[in-house]
């Protein structure tokens, strides 16, 4: 199968829905001419204009709200949010408009919005550039939230985003969209709410998303050399969340270690700690491990930033020790 | 000035005002339970605007919203069932005053978020401009509104975009209790708009015909494609923010300058004077509407709750 | 000793505080004429006028910032936000400049703001005026935050809020303000990060916090009488939260509930669990249990509010459920 | 005009210049990480602003604030270690180029976020008020900063509390990509001050000492107690927003016309014509510069990389 990268997975996916239907239209920062901040909208408002492709201005809150007021009237606006640690600018509309509207109208409308963001650290950008905020997500009943690891992922979930008539967040990750991988040319979608083995294993369990997929990837295989037999599985989507994938692996290794970018405290590690509680605590060996971002703004600092976020490495050690344990 | 039109208007301004006093005897009843902002005495704006519009234009309401859901052609049952919380509310008794919406009127919703609604109001624009519809979309909000960040990237996107929106401020000269003058630089609020160069005016908002005429003339301009404008309608609150508000921010005399000013006390006496309604008409119509909020009470009262079950229900497609 | 409204309390607070340091002002929407929406601030303005208590116009990211401003060149204010349904608005502010600001700046700096909201349901307002966000609070690594239930924690965190040097955000609730407790007349404060056990128990612990607290203590004497000993464990602070008094109360019953008012997925109640995974799992004789929130929009109607939230009956029937397993 | 003044305002537009195209340098060779954006082309509003302030006065200063930070009598070595992430940054390595700040110095701080800053200068702008200091705070932040919320509620608030704030905008015609005419519904910035009446005044941000005289007179006006201001001052920025920006929306013709504009040659230039400094003078000085920023590059590299456990400091007091 061809390759390309999470970027250009991601561009096909928006070219094919705007193609799709006429009533799929972007809107952003930078997202038209610039074909936005890091080039996920390249070459599109070249070929489609304005009426497709909407440059807005620095206006985060409007943004969403008028992603909203379109959805809510014909149309199925893709909006995108340069980087999710802009998010808070636009908490008010998303959290109380986007996603409870059709709850408080008693059913009577539909949101086909998607929403699309940006985050993680990796660039050493500082403390406003590098943050995973998904966890304020997790808790806005209303959305669903998906977070892909793969150009092949990225590309079947955005799609079947902006068919939903659900409003979704759809967070990318900075240091994913130079990555490579395999995608079929011929179109296919992806479900929310499934996740998926990247790797199958006995001995321990890690569950993850988005980048730390990866980094989990490269630790199973260490740890495969020295006898260790690892899962990775990749939950995809955060909201809703698979919990029939994160019971099974549990019963199958009964060791389970939580890999997040996020800051640990009050991160989507707890509430799939607390998950684990409720569905599977009588298959656990030993208490689920989280290896987390740390709970400072992310530094600036290249040392420091490695530091505060999970590697390979700190992997390796969180599985030798629950093995251990 | 046509009998009909007159009637209809007339009838409105009553059922608004009957219904907002209706309810505050409800809430000091206990039938009515949690909070309800009262359009009562701001009811010429509602109506003249709206009754400007086409059924299938859009409108975006506030948290003071019980007067824009009822001229935009709401069930006076449906509504008055929603702000129990009732089972055949227009909401399913699941928004609240806070939130009546009818879609299938062209209502995008009340909003408890002060300036919540401008977004949705914008995108709707953009929506119908995109859609080459030639529908338009009436943005209401309070003056305490024009001092929300939203309120001015809504307008600017606007203004650009050349959407089909009509802002209208409802102005009424006080955010919960915090006066315009301590809460906006601008006394005027119709200066917001020179930041965006949309054009703006000013209108008494006690006189629904004075409405009407300034509102067409924006809306006309919106659905020809000639781009957004922001109205100023000065007009007054009747009651106070809430129920327990004892109104120390604003004198009792400025109270009684509005309440001469009454909306419909000053149509009614107008179309008297030209000879289009008699005075027996406005009373068969005033009781016309008695009965009308008589009935859409006892239909709310008498309404179910919704089931248990409902909790969950209608959150996700 | 004398018995004073939580309202009163917090009004007693900020009145001290005042008065006690020439650099605490306060600021927010409708708190000076009209006294606050719920009526803490009452008669403060009248006493003090615009210098001490200014009225704002309707804008809460500006509040918020204008409060970061003041308290980094010399004040010490108190920003209302007048519901955390409104927080949204001014997420951006707190979490990136509130919260970061002293770390990205390598600590030289200090940021004495406290930031007084309001949150909860009870009083069927609907989907807007009746949220409970703090799990979003506490992944702001940064700030504290305080949620307590009683006049006399109110006060005495209150103003050990306004002391701290470090930004605080306060969380009271709408159902509270008219509860009544014992307050000294004398001065005192109350650390921050110190759970309080408001009724000691053997049989099952209840880890709550703000108006769950009263539900928590009413289900304690129900059961009681049911022969069952139930601890009440008032976390009072959730950042930082009181890890050793969570599992000292693990340890010593062996059995938890968690109750919070907040939606359950990525709730608090998250965060509890997983403190609880890592630090006591080998004290747990039974999976923690949490008794939260529904994962839906508020409803306004009153029977549908009911039911959204726990109620001393569900918290009753969690125990009896707990204790037979 | 006072030679040690001109030397001085040179120096410091010479020493952002240099400062600017050295990290352009690291950035190409990998020294640097991340992204900065470049002041270059823009030093004549930075320095000439700044240069009417008193040293307890406040800045609060944007993603673009290399300049600021330099013109604040920052230390050049301290900024450039900050920039590599360096322990002896003026950040302890912790900011980065988007957050250099020195509140020893008044400088609140660059900022991620567009139009970040605006409440911190804001509130500085009470506090100062409040306490009753004379001390005035300058705003800085883009034209694309116009567009977001936070502006807007930020002017409202100091115009109506007469705060001593002046809020200038660099109008370099581009937020990151859109240009003020696809993203402003006004071209002339100055004309959003209208919606706050507040004064307002355009001038040419190629010129320092326009610049100088414009501030001037606006931090005075500040000083003096009669409230906040808006300046708009029109500049370029020379490189890209960031380095791999192919910079397709706008014309090799325009950056041509900007370069002729260079703040720093013009000053050159009216400085030996006014015969208040010598060619061999600005040469002298250019190369002290030079050596100025070598050393300080040499000092960031030199400089080690914070110890693992300041991770964990400097979160809470
Ligand atoms: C964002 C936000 N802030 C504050 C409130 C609380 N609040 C409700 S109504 C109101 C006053 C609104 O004033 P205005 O816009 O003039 O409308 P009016 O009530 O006068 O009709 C306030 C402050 C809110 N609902 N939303
Ligand atoms: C709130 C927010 N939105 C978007 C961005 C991404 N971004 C960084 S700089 C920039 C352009 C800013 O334009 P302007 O205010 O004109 O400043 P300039 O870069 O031209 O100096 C954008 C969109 C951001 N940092 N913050
Ligand atoms: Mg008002
Ligand atoms: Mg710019």
């Amino acid at each position: 199968m061809r390759e390309i990268t999470y970027r250009e997975a991601l561009n096909e996916a928006l070219l094919e829905e705007i193609e799709r239907d006429p009533k799929v239209f972007l809107l952003g920062e930078d997202i038209a001419i610039y074909g936005g901040a890091y080039g996920v909208t390249a070459g599109l408002w070249k070929r489609y204009g304005d009426e497709r492709v909407l440059d807005t201005p620095i206006s985060e809150n409007a943004i969403v709200g008028v992603g909203l007021g379109a959805a809510l009237t014909g149309m199925r606006p893709v909006a995108e949010i340069m980087y999710i640690d802009f998010i808070g600018l636009c908490m008010e509309q998303l959290n109380n408009q986007v996603a409870k509207i059709r709850y408080m109208f008693g059913g009577k409308c539909t949101v086909p919005l998607t929403i699309r963001t940006e985050g993680g650290a990796g660039r050493t950008l500082g403390a406003h550039h590098s943050q995973s905020l998904e966890s304020w997500l997790i808790h806005i009943p209303g959305i669903k939230v998906v977070m892909p690891s793969t150009p092949y992922d990225a590309k079947g979930l955005l799609k079947t985003s902006i068919r939903e008539d659900n409003p979704v967040v759809f967070v990318e990750h900075k240091m994913l969209y130079n990555t490579k991988g395999p995608v079929p040319e011929e179109e296919y979608t992806i479900p929310i709410g499934v996740a998926d083995i990247k790797k199958e294993g006995s001995d321990v369990s890690l569950l993850t998303y988005s980048r730390m997929t990866l980094f989990c990837l490269e630790a199973a295989k260490i740890l495969e050399k020295e006898g260790i037999s690892v899962e990775v599985v990749d939950l995809r989507t955060l909201l809703p969340i698979d919990v029939k994938a994160i019971v099974n692996t549990v019963k199958k290794t009964n060791r389970v270690i939580i890999v997040e970018e996020d800051c640990k405290t009050g991160g989507t590690g707890a509430e799939i700690t607390a998950q684990i509680m409720e569905n599977a605590f009588d298959y656990l060996d030993a208490p689920v491990v989280r290896v987390a971002g740390a709970d400072v703004p992310m530094p600036k600092s290249p040392v420091l930033e490695k530091l505060a976020i999970p590697d390979t490495e700190r992997i390796c050690e969180a599985i030798r020790k629950l093995v251990r344990r | 000035m046509d009998k009909e039109l007159a009637r209809k208007l007339l009838q409105q301004m009553m059922e608004i005002r009957q219904f907002e006093d209706k309810i505050m005897d409800l809430l000091a009843k206990n039938i009515a339970e949690g909070g309800s902002h009262l359009y009562a005495g701001m009811e010429a704006v509602a109506v003249g605007v709206i009754s400007m519009l086409a059924t299938d234009d859009y409108i975006t309401s506030t948290h003071r919203g019980h007067g824009h859901a009822i001229a935009k052609d709401g069930d006076l049952k449906a509504l008055m069932a929603e702000i129990l919380g009732k089972k055949t509310g227009v909401c399913k008794g699941k928004g609240g005053s806070l939130h009546l919406a009818d879609l299938s009127k062209g209502n995008l919703g009340a909003n408890g978020i002060v300036a919540g609604g401008l977004g949705i109001a914008t995108g709707a624009g953009l929506s119908m401009k995109l859609q080459k519809k030639n529908n338009v979309v009436i943005c209401f909000f309070g003056d305490g509104a024009t001092n929300n960040g939203i309120f001015f990237e809504c307008l600017n996107m606007a203004s650009l975009w050349k959407l089909p929106v009509v802002y209208v401020c409802e102005n009424n000269y006080y955010g919960m209790s915090v006066s315009v003058k301590r809460a906006s630089a601008v006394e005027d609020i119709s200066k917001k708009a020179l930041a965006f160069d949309m054009p703006s005016e000013t209108v008494d908002g006690q006189d629904v015909l004075a409405v009407r005429e300034v509102a067409g003339k924006w809306i006309e301009y919106a659905r020809s494609g000639r781009g957004p404008s922001f109205i100023v309608a000065n007009t007054y609150r009747y009651y106070g923010h809430s129920r327990s508000d004892p109104r120390v921010y604003r004198t009792r005399e400025e109270e009684k300058f509005w309440r001469e000013r009454d909306p419909i006390k000053l149509f009614s006496a107008k179309m008297v004077e030209q000879g289009i309604l008699t005075e027996g008409e406005i009373k068969e119509l005033e009781e016309f509407v008695t009965k009308e909020i008589e009935e859409a009470v006892e239909y709310a009262i008498e309404s179910p709750y919704p089931e248990p079950d409902e909790l969950y229900t209608d959150l996700y497609v």
